[in-house]
Parts: structure tokens; sequence; C-alpha cells
């Protein structure tokens, strides 16, 4: 039997969450029919099974459960509440939970969190980013910000309420006003949220919505006449189904970007296209391939794929890993620029290194804006503050291993 | 004739009174517990345990727990979710906040907590019927999804809100293997079961009952309505509560709002509808239905197409899987109003007639 | 008139009906109602006679029970396929045991609801006219919801429904259930006087079988769930075993109520 | 002949009672006597159901009082009114569908039943020993009703006589004092009438009980009561011995007609 | 002040919407006693519907005019209402006569199920776009007298418009055809109504139908908002409180109700939620819908419950 390295995918592509979750899915789906098509990873071929969630935590933790039984090397539970729960159980199941662009802030603290690698980015990271990008807009440093009014309209659940801890320390440090304005899941009724708005004339909105909430906040906007130039969305509200519909009514629109956009121009795409695709054997429409969210898909398989790659490398190339091996490999990702040109993603995404301290590996992001017809990057590179974001990653793991009574990882314990 | 009671003749009341007193349920029973105890745990895989039995376990519980307050005492509640979600969070904060707090501690005292809560909300159903008393208790339902999210003293002040749990023990044997926790789980609902079998067939089970099938008649004869459908709101969110902290503690390990939305009321209703309102058994099958069936489908369904030669994509199982869903829904109460433990004991009733059609 | 000349218009031919799939309710039961005629179906408590009438009126299925033998035939058309709306079309009506009114309607409006198959305006009206004479109680409480009425006034209130719709046939069970005596007169005497002026043919349960027997011109008695005995109204209500069980009576006397010791006795044709 | 009367156990005055326009009940007065059994007959809609109804607390009138054994009560709920004694049965069947008959006459004895709820859970002691005093009890009343074969099944599947059966059983089970039953023989043929004109009669005659009876078989009236109140939309016009009812002509126009 | 009759404005706009919803609720509850859990899936499926052939009319026809697509949208889609409501009968409804609420609502459950299976398969479960060209840029008024002015949507000015038109539509229905007898029979009790001769199966096709035709201007409308997609379906649970303070059996209850409720909620969030966090608009509705409850346990126009025996 030829080797094979499992992958699970929990995806949803039914339910409140559907349009997101389809494009994401098929963008990972077809990322690993790439590497197959590549000749797998050192001549290991990729298997994977799909397991559809509909966004709900107890059916992906089934999911999770019936997949992780067929040799899981990592798992994506796609969902902050599944992550959350599956958190829990991945030390024990020995299976890293790799959280791309999502999932519990705190855990880029590797020394806490063993299992987790939120890679590229989490939400404070995009906080941020987005209050650098506001900054820049009012001219200059983050000085700029006093005084101003910044609501922050959030889907109603730990996934909207990430940003808070770090936006509220920003204000404090920098002098804005934040107003909070939760919106009830699934977010197809906004009117209260809006008209408060409209009193309360904030100078920016930062839009932290997932599925219709999107589109229904920016659809809110247009009808109460606020400017959507003053919008900023976190990168799960930035991509074309959360426009489309509004197309015209959404110009000016700002999302932030977990680095990539959609990149149809780039080289992983046409690759896809033209050895996925073009052999019949592309997961979605075609004309899907490239846009924001397949991007997401792709980085995100791209990523755990190529932990995979740095454990074989250790472990024994031409090997399929376990669980451990690969999260060593997580764990040691050194993505240089070279590499990522190899792979396609030149253009794509600046290059990531994690370590045992910070399973994270990078903290860049751009913006994008909506012209109305596509997204167009309106900002160069954006580093979250290391200063701003480390402490708080810190303490909040802190808290975290204090409640569970885990004990910091060892030094040596980082080298194994 | 297998089945057949013929030769059983009681000698008193007490033994008429058995929870099973036909000597092949019994049997049945003991069989079944056979399995369950020690069977199951022997031969079933990691994956049966954790995510099928062990949900399935406290579902049922749950619907338990709802079938006393809907089935037995005929109070629509949609509220169901909330109180699992009080009882997961009043425990966890004990278990939290007070050192040394015992799991067994913690469950009871979250099964208060839902209590509390259920009775405040119960309140109305002493004024408003039927459907109506539907708004009362789905107002139960967003109140608490929203209180635990906003107010963050229920959590801990984590700032997503959500929680979690480790270390978990009862009488100082560490609950964190699948087998240990299937255990726990079905040592818990097979005590409350019998309690509340037992509460079922006594006094108490009758004058619920009265008021739900008729509560003007059931005053006339000396049933104090307040003081019945209180104590069911009370039973019932004690269970349901206890469920939730097991949700919460043994299942998911960490869990948001979110993990006990409205939609957990509405599939714990549909559970103890689809097995049979006022039957401790139909929880438990409508339980597996509702929990079990549609990862059984999605498992199933790809093979059946591969048999026909076809492939399936992901979207058109999870379609298939919903449409098949309802449909049996459907067709299982047509073919039995009453619901599954209804159709079963059809089923034993041909059984004792056997082989004779009528 | 004996049951004979006239032609069947109802003719029901050994049907078995089973409730739940399980309890098999009849078993066998055959009737024939001739045009024009009052036939009366007597039987103890359970004995089957509402089984029947459901039967006839296809209002079985609500009940989960349903014909597994035997043929219901109405003027030689086979009906057990008939949805019970397409029998009142052809005239056959049933009001049912235990009133059944429209809880939250009127009165009025529980009679108006009973022309649904009707359309002309004036002819309902009349109807309407006709009902209220026949039963003048429930004018005057023609506007309260039918739930508020005493227990006799919806007994009336279903009857006259059912007789809004202008009916061919009608299936009675138990009309004179909770109707003072007067009252019970009356409705057999209407019973009486449409059979006779517009030829309207009656399939009627009843407990009062001395009032039945003497209204009816044929009479079947039932027994779990089959008939034990059938024959002309007068001959049955001469028939010994009818008199005493049925009419209560010792010899030719009625029995005082108060006098009857040996309640635990129970003669039956079956064993 | 008559058996001897003790004192007034219950005692109806001047009550009035009327529903939006509709006066159901004006001014009536009279009372019930130790073991006798007392009939209220009229035409269909005079009143008779709302009289029990007032007595057992289903309807508060608007005016006068009732007392029972002396003791007055206006504005008493029906579990007071239960406590204190009285059984009812209902004209419209008022059974608990979903059980079975015997649950339903068990219900008839939750009065006398004092464990608690922890105890019942857990069915120990007293609680076990009580349930099956009670069933006992019930089991009596199974056998005297004659509906042993139906022990288990659901009443909601019964013929209408066996359900009225039932209905008696569950207000016998309160081991009531004064007994009112509603119209208990409707829908029932001389026969079944014969029957349940032998349990009346017996439980009054065994047990004392004092029986209320609504009935409009003037057969069974005259034989089995005492004495006799007619209603007539709203209000008394007669009271007496059934012979006496039955030469008053106010009571033969308004509801006997001629041939009685 | 300017922005209090701001929010009531847009309170009073939200409710009409809800009502819209709430009425399928009222019709079939009204027709059989069955509280129809699966209205929310009709809305969605309708809509589903509707904006699909919108999309499909053109590619097959070759036509190119949007009014023409929209109205052949709209009748195809009423027509697909028409499919379901037939096959509910046949399948669900008719070998259910005379079964509890419960059953009922259960196996209207099992619907919801289906049509959510059936509507993503065959019309995909992507967010599809309903265009009747609504305004969608806001109008201010008042600005003289108010600081600010008043912000007023036309496009829900026309949605509420809609709404009372069909309200008013419906209870002429009912008033006049005589159905509306008819229909609160069957709902008090199938069998008698059966007996009398009203043919529950005709019935029950042409209120399902009419609750689908209502469902489909509830989902045009609210898809036209929102864009068409799965989470449509969750209005239902928005319009729940309106139905049950409306009462559940009243067509102009379901419009106070959504009025009352449209409004509470919105003053409520603008005005208590700042105090507490905000998100208090769901459960606040639920508990002013409940405090109305207490006072007249029927809802507001509802039909009083009726207990005696
Ligand atoms: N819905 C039902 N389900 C099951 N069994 C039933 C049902 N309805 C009636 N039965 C059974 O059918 C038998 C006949 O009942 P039926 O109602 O026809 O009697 P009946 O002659 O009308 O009696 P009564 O004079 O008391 O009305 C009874 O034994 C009864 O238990
Ligand atoms: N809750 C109520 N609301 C309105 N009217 C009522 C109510 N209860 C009874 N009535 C009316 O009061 C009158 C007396 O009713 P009641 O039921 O006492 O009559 P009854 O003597 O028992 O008649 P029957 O012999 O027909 O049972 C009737 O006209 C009835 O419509
Ligand atoms: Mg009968
Ligand atoms: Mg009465």
């Amino acid at each position: 039997q030829a080797k094979e390295q499992f992958i699970p995918v929990l995806s949803y592509r039914t339910g409140p969450y559907a349009p997101n979750g389809t494009p994401w899915a098929n963008g990972y789906i077809d990322y690993m029919k790439l590497v197959n098509a590549r000749g797998g990873i050192n001549g290991v071929k990729l298997a994977w099974e799909e397991c559809e969630t509909g966004y709900d935590t107890a059916r992906s933790v089934e999911c999770y459960e019936r997949l992780k039984g067929k040799g899981a090397s990592f798992v994506q539970p796609l969902s902050t509440g599944a992550t959350f729960a599956i958190t829990e159980k991945a030390p024990v199941d020995k299976i890293p939970v790799v959280t791309i662009g999502y999932g519990r802030s705190e855990s880029a603290d590797g020394t806490v969190f063993k299992w987790n690698f939120p890679i590229a980015g989490t939400y404070w990271v995009a906080s941020d980013a987005i209050l650098q990008a506001i900054a820049k807009k009012e001219g200059g440093g983050m000085d700029k910000l006093k005084g101003k009014k910044i609501a922050l309209v959030y889907h109603d659940s730990p996934f909207g309420k990430e940003p808070i801890p770090l936006m509220q320390e920003r204000a404090r440090m920098h002098g804005y006003d934040l107003q909070l304005l939760p919106v009830a899941h699934p977010g197809v009724e906004q009117k209260s949220t809006w008209l408060q708005i409209r009193q309360a004339r904030p100078d920016y909105v930062v839009l932290w919505g997932w599925g219709i909430m999107n589109t229904t906040a920016i659809k809110e906007a247009q009808a109460t006449g606020y400017p959507r130039e003053k919008m900023y969305g976190v990168w799960w509200a930035g991509a074309e189904p959360d426009v489309k519909d509004v197309a015209d009514g959404a110009k000016g629109y700002n999302a932030v970007t977990m680095q990539h956009g959609a990149e149809p121009q780039s080289k992983v795409v046409k690759d896809i296209l033209a050895m996925v695709h073009e052999k019949g054997q592309g997961t979605g429409p075609k004309d899907e391939v490239g846009q924001v969210l397949y991007m997401r898909g792709a980085m995100s398989a791209m990523l755990g794929i190529e932990g995979i790659r740095a454990a074989q490398e250790r472990f024994g190339k031409g090997k399929v890993m376990t669980g451990e091996q690969v999260r060593w490999g997580l764990e040691n990702l050194n993505l240089t620029q070279p590499k990522l040109d190899a792979l396609g993603f030149a253009g794509v995404m600046r290059p990531i290194s994690t370590s045992c301290a910070d399973h994270m590996g990078a903290a860049w992001a751009r913006i994008h804006t909506w012209d109305g017809k596509q997204w167009k990057f309106t900002s160069d590179w954006l580093q979250a503050d290391d200063q701003v974001i480390k402490p708080l990653v810190k303490s909040t793991a802190a808290k975290y291993a204090a409640e569970k009574k885990l004990e910091p990882r060892t030094p040596a314990d980082c080298q194994s | 004739m297998l089945y057949r009671e013929n030769g059983q003749f009681k000698t008193s009341y007490r033994s008429d009174q058995q929870i099973f007193p036909i000597r092949q349920d019994r049997v049945v029973i003991a069989l079944f517990a056979l399995v369950a105890f020690v069977l199951v745990p022997a031969l079933a895989s990691d994956y049966t345990l954790r995510a099928l039995l062990i949900p399935f376990l406290i579902m049922a519980l749950a619907a338990l727990g709802v079938n006393i307050l809907v089935g037995y005492c005929g109070q629509i509640s949609l509220g169901s979710g909330a109180f699992m979600a009080v009882g997961a969070y009043g425990a966890f904060n004990f278990f939290a906040r007070i050192d040394g707090m015992p799991l067994l501690g913690a469950l009871v005292l979250g099964g208060l907590c839902a209590t509390a809560f259920g009775l405040l909300f119960g309140l109305p159903s002493l004024r408003v019927k039927g459907l109506y008393l539907a708004v009362a208790t789905l107002a139960a339902q967003f109140f608490a999804d929203w209180m635990f999210l906003r107010v963050k003293w229920f959590t801990m002040d984590t700032p997503s809100g959500s929680v979690s749990v480790s270390n978990l023990q009862v009488f100082g044997l560490p609950i964190e293997s699948d087998i240990s926790k299937y255990l726990f789980c079905l040592s818990v609902l097979v005590v409350i079961g019998i309690l509340a079998k037992n509460l079922v067939r006594s006094a108490i089970g009758r004058e619920w009952m009265a008021i739900r099938d008729m509560d003007v008649a059931a005053a006339v004869i000396g049933i104090r309505p307040m003081y019945a459908k209180l104590s069911a709101f009370a039973v019932s969110s004690f269970i349901i509560g206890v469920a939730g902290v097991l949700w919460a503690f043994v299942y998911l390990g960490a869990w948001e709002p979110a993990a006990f939305s409205v939609d957990m009321s509405f599939r714990l209703l549909f559970m103890v509808i689809i097995g049979g309102l006022g039957s401790i058994m139909g929880s438990f099958i409508g339980a597996g239905f509702i929990v079990l069936l549609p990862i059984f489908l999605n498992q199933f369904l790809p093979v059946l197409a591969g048999l026909v030669g076809l492939e399936i994509s992901t979207v058109g199982i999870a379609h298939a899987e919903l449409m098949i869903f309802g449909a049996l829904i459907v067709w299982f109460l047509i073919v039995e109003p009453h619901g599954l433990a209804k159709l079963w004991s059809t089923g034993k009733q041909k059984l004792r007639l056997w082989p004779f059609p009528h | 008139m004996t049951a004979t000349a006239a032609p069947i218009v109802l003719d029901v031919n050994g049907i078995e009906v089973i409730y739940n799939h399980v309890i098999l309710v009849l078993k066998g039961v055959s009737l024939q109602v001739p045009e024009g005629g009052i036939v009366a179906l007597l039987g103890g408590n359970g004995a089957g006679k509402t089984t029947t009438l459901r039967a006839v009126s296809n209002l079985l299925r609500g009940e989960r029970g349903e014909v597994t033998k035997g043929s219901i035939e109405l003027r030689g058309e086979r009906i057990e396929n008939l949805s019970p709306a397409q029998l009142v079309q052809r005239g056959v009506v049933q009001v049912m045991e235990g009133r059944h009114c429209f809880a939250h309607l009127t009165i009025e409006e529980n009679l108006l609801t009973g022309a649904y198959t009707r359309s002309s305006k004036g002819e309902i009206a009349a109807s309407l006219e006709k009902v209220y004479t026949y039963f003048p109680r429930l004018k005057t409480r023609r506007t309260s919801q039918a739930a508020y009425t005493s227990g006799g006034e919806q007994q009336m209130c279903a009857i006259g429904r059912a007789l809004m719709a202008q009916p061919s046939l009608v299936l009675l069970d138990e009309p004179s259930m909770g109707l003072a005596p007067q009252i019970v007169e009356e409705v057999f005497e209407i019973v009486k006087d449409l059979n006779a002026r517009e030829n309207v043919t009656f399939l009627l349960a009843e407990q009062n079988t001395s009032m039945a027997l003497r209204y009816a011109n044929y009479g079947y008695i039932m027994e779990n769930g089959r008939v034990v005995m059938d024959g002309p109204a007068r001959e049955l209500a001469d028939n010994e075993d009818v008199k005493e069980f049925y009419l209560g009576m010792g010899g030719t006397e009625r029995k005082s109520f108060r006098e009857v010791k040996s309640y635990r006795r129970r003669k039956r044709w079956l064993a | 002949m008559r058996r001897p009367f003790g004192e007034v156990v219950l005692e109806v005055e001047n009550i009035s009672l009327s529903f939006g326009g509709v006066k159901a009940l004006s001014d009536i007065s009279f009372d019930v006597r130790e073991h006798e059994v007392r009939a209220i007959i009229g035409p269909n809609g005079a009143g008779k159901s709302s009289m029990l109804n007032c007595i057992n607390g289903v309807y508060q009138p608007q005016q006068g009082a009732i007392r029972f054994r002396g003791r007055e009560f206006r504005h008493m709920n029906s579990r007071q009114v239960a406590e204190m004694g009285v059984g009812r049965t209902f004209q419209n069947l008022a059974l608990f569908k979903g059980m079975s008959v015997l649950d339903n006459i068990m219900t008839g004895r939750n009065l006398k039943i004092r464990s608690n709820l922890l105890l019942q859970a857990l069915r120990i002691g007293p609680a076990e020993r009580e349930e099956i005093r009670q069933r006992e009890f019930v089991e009596h009343i199974i056998d005297f009703l004659e509906i042993q074969p139906w022990r288990k099944t659901p009443v909601g599947q019964l013929p209408y006589g066996l359900q009225k059966r039932v209905d008696l059983g569950r207000a016998l089970a309160m081991e009531p004092q004064v007994l009112l039953l509603d119209e208990p023989m409707a829908g029932m043929n001389v026969e079944e009438k014969q029957d349940m004109c032998r349990f009346i009669l017996d439980v009054n005659d065994e047990f004392g009980t004092t029986v209320v009876l609504i009935e409009h078989d003037m057969g069974v009236v005259m034989d089995i009561s005492d004495r006799v109140v007619v209603l007539d939309y709203g209000r008394k016009i007669g009271d007496g011995t059934p012979q006496e009812v039955r030469a008053n002509e106010d009571v033969v126009r308004a509801y006997l007609g001629t041939s009685h | 002040m300017g922005f209090f009759l701001e929010t009531l404005l847009g309170g009073l706009m939200a409710g009409m919407l809800y009502a819209l919803v709430a009425l399928g609720f009222v019709l079939i509850f009204k027709a059989s006693g069955v509280f129809n859990f699966a209205q929310g899936a009709m809305v969605l499926f309708a809509a589903l519907a509707m904006a699909r052939f919108a999309e499909w009319v053109p590619a097959w026809t070759g036509l190119d005019n949007k009014i023409v697509a929209n109205v052949l949208a709209f009748l195809l889609a009423g027509a697909v209402m028409f499919v379901v409501a037939w096959l509910v009968e046949l399948l669900v409804l008719r070998r259910l006569v005379n079964q509890e609420a419960a059953t009922l609502l259960m196996a209207t459950l099992g619907i919801t199920y289906f049509l959510e299976g059936v509507g993503q398969t065959i019309f995909g479960s992507s967010i599809y776009k309903i265009d009747i060209g609504m305004p969608k840029d806001p109008v201010i008024v008042f600005d003289q007298v108010f600081q600010g002015g008043i912000l007023i949507n036309k496009e829900d000015v026309i949605a509420a418009c809609i709404a009372a038109g069909l309200v008013a539509l419906l209870t002429l229905f009912f008033q006049k055809t005589g159905t509306g007898r008819a229909l609160r029979a069957v709902a008090d009790d199938h069998q008698a109504a059966q007996s009398i001769g009203i043919p529950l199966d005709r019935i029950w096709v042409i209120v399902w139908c009419v609750a689908g035709v209502v469902a489909l201007v509830a989902g045009m409308i609210w898809g036209s908002k929102l864009g068409v997609q799965f989470s449509l379906a969750t209005v239902a649970l928005r319009a729940l409180p309106v139905v049950i303070l409306g009462g559940l059996t009243s067509v102009p209850g379901a419009i106070i109700g959504g009025l009352i409720i449209g409004v509470g909620e919105k003053l409520s969030e603008v005005y208590i939620g700042p105090l507490v966090g905000g998100g208090i608009e769901i459960w606040f509705a639920y508990v002013l819908a409940l405090g109305f409850l207490l006072i007249r346990p029927q809802g507001l126009f509802g039909e009083k419950i009726i207990d005696r025996v």
C-alpha cells in the first residue's frame, strides 16, 4: 500500500455560514490535490476526508473524533467554538490544532499552548493592523487616534469578542473612544445597531462579522448613509461573498487581509488551474479559484502541509508523520521567501518562521478595499506591534495555564 | 409466542408495581445493562465511545428532563438549552472558584442552579399555557444566551466568554479516558433514570400527567396546579442542568454559550416528541434518533452511493442527509404519531399475540 | 314497512375494523339500511356501535382505525375509499358521539358551518330557521361560543349542525345523550318528521332502547363487535331477552332501579 | 322505606351566577342532608352543572354562600373543597386521557398521599408502602365497578360508557363525604344504568356517602333519589321528594312534559 | 427627539417585516391548529426559488428585461410553492388528520429539514440576490426641524406597504369568502369538520398555498434586503414573539404584534442596551411578549383559551 498522509477536513458547506465556508474548503482541498499532483510531500501522497460540521460545535467534535481515528496529522477546526473544544482534546490525542487566522489569540504562546498553531496571524494581529491602518489614514502614527470614536460591530460570540481586549488596550494607550456593538447570531437584524451608529457618528466602524452578518452590515451602512470608506472589516469580513451582492453599495469598504488577498494572478493559482482544474478534478467552480476565501483555504492547507514537510526533514523524508512529529514540524516552520516562491506563493505572503515560544510566526497584514468589482490592496504591509501583543498574549496565556494548573514548557521540552 | 406474560401471575401489588413487571422485560433489561456496563466499554472503539455514545447518553439524560416537563406535565418548553447552560456555567463557577470542589458536588450544585432558574421561568406557566408558554421559555433561552455572553463574572472574566475545565475526578478516580467518561455518564443516566421512573409512576408523576391532560379536572380532585407545575419545572430543570454539566464538562471540555443555543432547545424538544411524549424510554430512543441518525446517514450515504456507482460530494451528502432525516421523521410519525416508544410497545403487543394477527 | 321492500341505501357487508393495527374491534358486521328507513343499532358499552358508524362515514382514519375486511356500499357504490367530505356530498352525515362542537365558534357559526357543502344563501337561511324551530333553546344561545354552552345545548347544536347539510342519510350516534326527557322526545319526533316528510334515512346508535325501538322500523343488536340479533323493531321489543337487558323490564313491569340487586349477572348471547 | 337523614351537610344559600348577560343561576338555595341522595333536575341549560361547579370551586358565584358542615366558603378553590371531602364526576368526560384506568383512579387518592417528592423518587420506605396501600384501595374500586380487564388500558381508548365508570371510580377513590355526580348515566343502556344505580346506592349505603345527582332519566331519579331540586333557567322551581316534584305543575310544564 | 422618532420609525418598519413572516404562522395555525415550524424554511425556500429563477429565466429565454424576469420568477416561485403545498398535504397532513398538536408540530419539523435539503440541492447554498429594484439609499426628512433630520429607508417603507396590503387582502379574503369560518372549524376539531363535509385536503392545500405565497413575499422582501441565504430561515425566530403577542389566530394581531415588538426591541436596544452591554433586543422582544401574555394569556387578539368542565 502506498504511503499516505491523512488530513482530516472539517468544513461547512451547509447552514448559515455555507457561502463563506464553501470557497475556503474548495481552496483547501484543491491545494492538497495540487500537492499530490506535484508528487506529494517527498513522495508521500496526501489523503483526506471531508466532514460537514455545519459550523456546529457538537458536530465538529464528532467529525474530529471520527477523522482522528484515521490517523490525523493535524486538524483545522474552522470555527472558534470548535477550536475551544478541540484544544482541550488535542494534548491527549496528540494532534496539533492548526488555526490559520482564527481561534484563540493567546494560543500564539507555544510554551503554554503546545498543540495550538495560529500560524500567520491571530485576531489581535488583525485588530492591531486595522488600528494602524486607521491611524495612517488619519495621517500618521497611532497618536492620531486620540479623541477619535471607533465603533466595533461584532458577532456576539467568542469569535467576535476576541479583538476586544486588544482594542481596549490600545484605547487606553492612545485615548480613542471605543464603542462596543454586539450583533446576535446570525446577524440578519442590525437595524438598532446602525441606528446607534447613526446617532453616535463614530469616526470609524470596525466590523467583526462572519457570513451574512457582513453583507447585512454593509447594506445597513448604505441604508443609514454611513460612509463605507470608514469601515474596516476583519479578514473574515473581507471576501467576495460579503460584498458581491452589494456591489456598488460596498464601494470603498475596507478589510484587513491575512497577508493574502484575492490572488488570481499568483503562481499557485495558475498551478491549481493547470494541474487540477484542467484535469477536471477541481473542487469548486473555476472562476472562484483565487478569490479571497479560496486563497485562505489554500494557504491554510499549505501551512499545515509545510509543517509535515518540516517534520519529514527531521524524522525521515518520505515517511508518514505522526501527529507528534507534525507538531514538531509546525513548531519549527521556516518558510523563507525562496521556499514560498517555489510553492507558488510569491507575492501572496511573507516569510514565516515559528518557534517554541511563538506559534504564530508572523504578524503581517495588509488592507484591501472593494472597488465595486473586486478587492484591491490599498495599503502597504502592516506589522502588528509586538510591544502591545506580546504582553497581552503572555498574560492571557499565563492565566489559562494557572487555571489549568499547567506547567510552562521547559526549554528541554522545546527541543524535543 | 415469545413474548407473553401468560402464566406470570402477580400475587401482590408490590410485584405488579415493579418497574418491569414482565419477566421477559427484566431479562432484556438485565442483558442490556450487562452490555452497556461491561461489553460496550470492552469492545467499543474510541470513536464510538467518545463521539457517539457519550453524547447520546448525555442527550438522553437531557431529553429525559425535557420529557418530564413537556411529556409528563404538558408544559411546552423551548428553554431547555438555557437550563443546560445554567447548569454548566453554574457548576463551572463552583468548580473553578472553590478549591477542592468535587465533580459530583459541582454536578449537583449545577443542577440546583438550573432548578432555581427553571423555577423562575416556570412561574409564568401558572398563567400562560400551551404554545404561548413557549414564549416564556424562549425568553429564558435568549436571556441565558445573552447573560453568559455579557456578564463576565460567570465566565471568570475570560475575554471570549468561553471557559474550560480539566482534571475531572470522581472519588479520586480520574475521568479522563473515554471509558471512564462513558461509564460516568452511563452511571449518572442510570441513577437519574431510575429516580425519574420512580417519580413518574408515583403520586407526583400522576399529578403531572393529570395537569397535562386536564388541569381543571385535576384541580377538582385536589391537585394543586401550582405545586404540580413548579415541581415539574424543578425536577426537569435539575435533570437538564445535570445533563448540561456533563455536556460541558465531559463531552466538550471547553465551551461557549453557543453550545447551548436555541438549536439545542429545539433538538431536545424534537427528541421527546419523536421518541414519545410521556415515556422515559421514549426520551432515550428519541435521543438516539436525533443524535445518531444524522451521523449514521452521513457515513452511510457515501457507501450506499458507492454501491450504485455514484459519487456524491460532501454537500450532496449533507443535503441528502437533511432530506432523508426529514422524511424519516414524517414517516415515523405517520406510522405512529405517539412516537417511537409507542411504536415499540405496539410492536411488543403484536409480539404478544404472535403468531396470530390479532 | 319492512326492511326488504325498499331499495337498500347502505349495505355493510361483513366488515372488520382494527384500531392501531392491533385492536380488532368489529369482527364481521353486516347490516342493511333501506331507503327511507330508520334503523337502530343497539348494544352495550363497547359493543362497537360507534365504530360501525365511523366505518360508514369514513371517520376511522383519524382514530387510527381501518376497515380490513368486508365492504360498505352506498346505493350500490363502494365507499370505503371516499373521503368523509365526498360522503357528505353524497348526503351521508354523521352526528358524532360526544358532541364535538367547534368550541371557538358560536352556536350560529357552528350551524352555518354545517351547511358548508351548500351554496344557496336563501336555502341555508331557511334551514337555519328550521333548526331554530326544532331547538328554540339554540336560538337564545346563538351568539355564545359553543364551548360555553351546557352539555345538552351542545348536543342540540351537533344534531342541528348535521341537519344543516340537508342530508339524505344521517348516522346518529347517541342523539339522546344528555338531553332532557322532553327534548329527547322532540329529537325523535324530528327524526320521524324528517323521515316521513323528506324521506331522510336514519341509522341510529342509541342506548335509550325503548325510545329507539319505538321510532325505528328495524333494529340490530350488537355485542362484542358482532351483530347478535336483528329484526323488525316491533319484534325486538317483544323479545324476552331484549326486554330484560335493554328495556329493564322484569316480566311486564319496569323494574325499579332501586330494586335491581343482582348486578353481577351478565347473561349474554355470546359466551 | 326512607332512611332517616342526618343533619345538613351542604347548604347552598342564595347563589347567583351569571356569565356576561347569561344568568346561569339566580338566587338558588337548597340543602343536602347527610346520607341522602339528592337529585338536581331541569331542562338543558338550566344551570345544573353550573351549580355543581359553584359547589366545588370551579366557578365563583357572584352572590350567596355555600356552607359545608357549617363552614362557609365563597372564595374557596377547588383544592380546598376537595380537601373537605367533596368528590365529583363530570358531564363531559374529564378524564386524564393519556393515563391508564388504574392511574386515573389513583389520582383520586392523591390527597391521601403524604410522602414527599424525594421519598417518591427513591421509592423507599413509606413511599413504597403508601403506594401499595393506595393501590389496594383502588383495586377495590376497580373490582366494585367491574373494570378489571381494562386496568392498564389508556382511558382514551375505552368506549364512552366505561369512561363514565372510570370517572366515577376516580371520584370514589377520594373517599368523599359528598359525591357530586353530573349525569353519570348518560350514554348507557338500561342494564348498565341498573348497574350504575347499584354502585351509587351501594356507596351511599356502605360508606354513608351523601350523593348529589344530576340526571335526565326520570326513571332513575324517581327510583333512587330521596329529594329532588328542580331548576329552570337559573331559577329553582321545585324542591321535595320525587313524588312531590312529580306532582308539581311548574315542574311538569317546564321539564317533564306530559308523557311522564 | 429626532433620534427617538427615527428609532421609532425603524422599529415600526422592522415590525412590519416581522409581521409578514408572522402572517404565515397565523394562517396555518388558523386553518389546522398546527404551529408550522416550517414557516422559516418556506421563506427560505421561496426566496431561493425566486432568486434563482430570476437568474435562470433570462438564461433560458434570452429575455433581458429585469422586470419581466422578476415577474416570471415570482410566478414560477409561486408555482413551486403550490407544488410544495400540494405535496405537504398529500404526503403528510392527510395522513395525520386528528392527531395531537405536538405530533403535527413535529411533522412540520420534518418538513423543515426536507425543505432545507431540497431547497439547497436544487437552488444551491451560496448567497443569491433578489434585485427587484428596491431603492437602497436613505432619504433624510425634516432636517430643518431636527438636527440631522430623520432618516427614512425607502426600501423599508415600500416593504411595509406591501406587507400592509397583503394583510388587508388576506383579512378580506377570510372575511368575505366564508372560508374563514371553515378554517376556524377545522382548527377546532378535524374530525367534526370532516363529518360535516369540509374537505380538509382542499382546505389545507389552499391554506398552505396562501402561506407559501406569503412566505414568498416575505422571502422576496427580506431577500432583497439581506440577500438570499440559509440564515433567512432564522427570521422565523424573530417573528415568533410577534405571532404569540398578537395571538396565534389573528391576522391583524400579527400586524399589531409586529409593530409592538419592532418598536419595543429597537427602543430597548438603543436606550437600554448600552447600559448593559448591548445585544438585548432578542430576549427583550420575548420578555415584552411575555409581559403582555401575563395580562392576556391568549395574546392581544387571540381567541380566548377555553378551559371548561
Ligand atoms: N381510538 C380507539 N383506539 C383503540 N380502541 C378503540 C378506539 N375507539 C374504540 N375502541 C375500542 O373499540 C371497542 C368498541 O368501541 P365503540 O366506541 O365502538 O363502542 P360503542 O358501542 O360505541 O360503545 P358506547 O355505547 O359506550 O359508546 C371498545 O372496546 C373500545 O375500547
Ligand atoms: N363558563 C360559562 N360561560 C358562559 N356561559 C356559561 C358558562 N357555563 C355555563 N354557561 C351557561 O349557563 C347556562 C347553564 O349551563 P349548565 O351547564 O349549568 O346547564 P345544565 O343545567 O348543566 O344543562 P345540561 O342539562 O344541558 O347539561 C347555559 O345556558 C350555559 O350556556
Ligand atoms: Mg359509542
Ligand atoms: Mg350539565
